[in-house]
């Protein structure tokens, strides 16, 4: 319980590579992407320990992190080397600037803020202002005639769900789905799947339900080459072709911590 | 040292709406006591009447309270007559239901909210968010209403496309973070 | 003459709590010029800064509003017992991500932060901090965000052009943390 109170709580992916970075000591344009890599996804293999839900967005920051560290590898050809970029670069970039805009969240915070701060005048009431629940229309937004809309509807069709979906993509759908791309053939490449333009979520789900299929076995990656597309094989493609997958709750914690880490042995 | 408490009963008058007393001034200063408030408090008022300034700090029911001359009566009294005018609860969704579903009748806006709403159509077409914009080829001919340029104004639309969709609303998420 | 002006002027923001704006202040004066009321404003800020009083006149949100100091916030915190709503980090990083870069459009909100921000958007636009403004001429015309006047008002900014400019990154590990 003690190591509890040592884990730091990340606000997102970035916010923990920069801790990385930070606690590292190292140079933000030359980061050892090996080291931070695994580092980053022992972090991750201790918030599961931990029982801490890890969001999608870490899991796509650990897949990104993979592959550039898989790019690093590739030995660089000596006559273009000038040209070659370096696979860090997107990283790079992206940390700069979210440092960039933590620091000036942070200048935010500091300013002298109105009801923390500083106080404006007290309002004089003289039954000037109208009834609480009335709206000033010089301050109604788009947004409150929008949450109304949704009101009316509501009170008319309670039955009508107007339901915040958390999760977009099922996991579960997208693993019968890249089974079901195995239909005649036993070869399939990473690159197709992530092939049409998609959503963050979507490719989250995706990423997902193939880490789900390496550790039940339904699958297995490899590398031909260093650098060169995933490949991933089908093993057990008639499981998927009779059953619809079901129930089978997807168990994180340390079976997920063992998929990845295929996953990254295979890159 | 009774600067800086002059300054900080000051400040309690200033942000403050109601008149403040000597005794609830000192509960919120602990250590002070009341007579030290109460002179601070006439040192305050001698100092506000000497400034000539539009307010005063005045006595007023037992207490303290900020209060700007009669002189400026008339400019104050206009300014709190223009304050924008206010749109209730109910107004704002039948403005809504008007707004993603329109052309629409009355009725169809009633079935929808469940309640007569003859008067907040006036009230809307009156304030010109609203407008009739026809009738519709039924029994009775009933008049369709719709939304004007001064709804798109007020909600700062470019134009009716620009609504955010029910789809989008609902993509806004649940949060309710802090 | 321009001391009666400047004592109107003083009375209408002294008696009003919102920010009001030289525009605003013209539409209240028949009669007196934008230019006159610039004058005035600016007048009246300085004197209040000579004062020394525990307030000042600020200008934010385009406009001008008496403000507290912030040396005297535990006190006006203590009477009207707030206990201010913070923003979480999260919030605030989204916030500024917005107010820095806007018109932008949830995407690429989500490309900055790393993470997934539904709920804050949602939070922010509750808050009125945020605003629709409109959509991107892009492939399912994704809603737009800004910030808006109460942005404006409760960070202590006079426009958008006064946020400060954004720092260029360049060493890691200059204490930024915190």
């Amino acid at each position: 319980m003690t190591f509890t109170t040592k884990l730091e709580v990340f606000e997102g992916p970035l916010d923990l590579l920069l801790h990385l970075i930070k606690i590292n000591e190292v140079d933000i344009s030359d980061i050892p992407i090996a080291t931070i890599t695994d580092q980053y996804l022992e972090y991750l293999d201790l918030m599961r320990a931990l029982d801490i839900n890890v969001a999608g967005d870490f899991l796509l920051m650990a897949s990104t992190l993979m592959h550039v560290k898989s790019k690093m590898l590739l030995p660089k050809q000596k006559d273009d080397l000038e040209e070659i970029e370096d696979p860090r670069e997107e990283i790079v970039r992206s940390l700069m600037e979210y440092m960039q805009l933590k620091e000036a969240a942070q200048e935010l915070a500091s300013r002298d803020i109105l009801y923390r701060d500083v106080f404006k005048r007290g309002i004089e009431i003289d039954g000037k202002r109208g009834e609480k629940e009335d709206i000033n229309t010089a301050e109604v937004t788009l947004y409150e005639l929008m949450s109304a809309f949704k009101n009316a509807i509501k009170k008319k069709y309670p039955d009508i769900v107007l339901r915040f979906k958390a999760e977009a993509w099922s996991v579960k759908k997208k693993m019968v789905e890249i089974m079901k791309r195995f239909k005649g053939k036993q070869n399939l490449y990473l690159s197709d799947l992530f092939s049409k333009m998609r959503s963050v979520s979507e490719m989250i789900a995706i990423f997902l339900a193939l880490l789900e299929l390496v550790r039940t076995g339904s699958i297995k990656v490899f590398q031909d080459k260093q650098g060169s597309d995933i490949r991933l094989e089908a093993l057990n493609k008639k499981a998927y072709e009779w059953r619809k997958v079901k129930g089978q709750r997807l168990k994180a914690k340390g079976e997920r911590k063992v998929s990845s880490r295929q996953y990254a042995a295979s890159s | 040292m009774n600067t800086s408490l002059k300054l900080i009963v000051e400040s309690l008058l200033f942000a403050g709406s109601e008149p403040l007393t000597p005794r609830q001034i000192r509960s919120l200063l602990p250590g002070k006591n009341l007579k030290e408030i109460k002179q601070v408090l006439k040192e305050l008022k001698n100092e506000y009447e000497t400034m000539k300034r539009s307010f005063l700090l005045k006595e007023v029911a037992e207490g303290y309270q900020f209060r700007s001359l009669p002189l400026y009566r008339p400019y104050i009294a206009n300014m709190l007559s223009l304050t924008p005018s206010r749109l209730s609860r109910a107004a704002l969704e039948t403005l809504s239901i008007i707004a993603y579903k329109q052309p629409i009748i009355k009725q169809e806006i009633e079935r929808l909210r469940g309640v007569d709403i003859a008067g907040i159509l006036r009230m809307l077409l009156k304030k010109g968010l609203i407008r009739i914009a026809g009738r519709k080829a039924l029994p009775g001919r009933p008049i369709i209403y719709g939304t004007t340029g001064k709804f798109l104004e007020l909600f700062d639309l470019k134009n009716l496309s620009s609504l955010p969709t029910l789809k989008e609303i609902e993509e806004l998420g649940d949060g309710e973070e802090g």
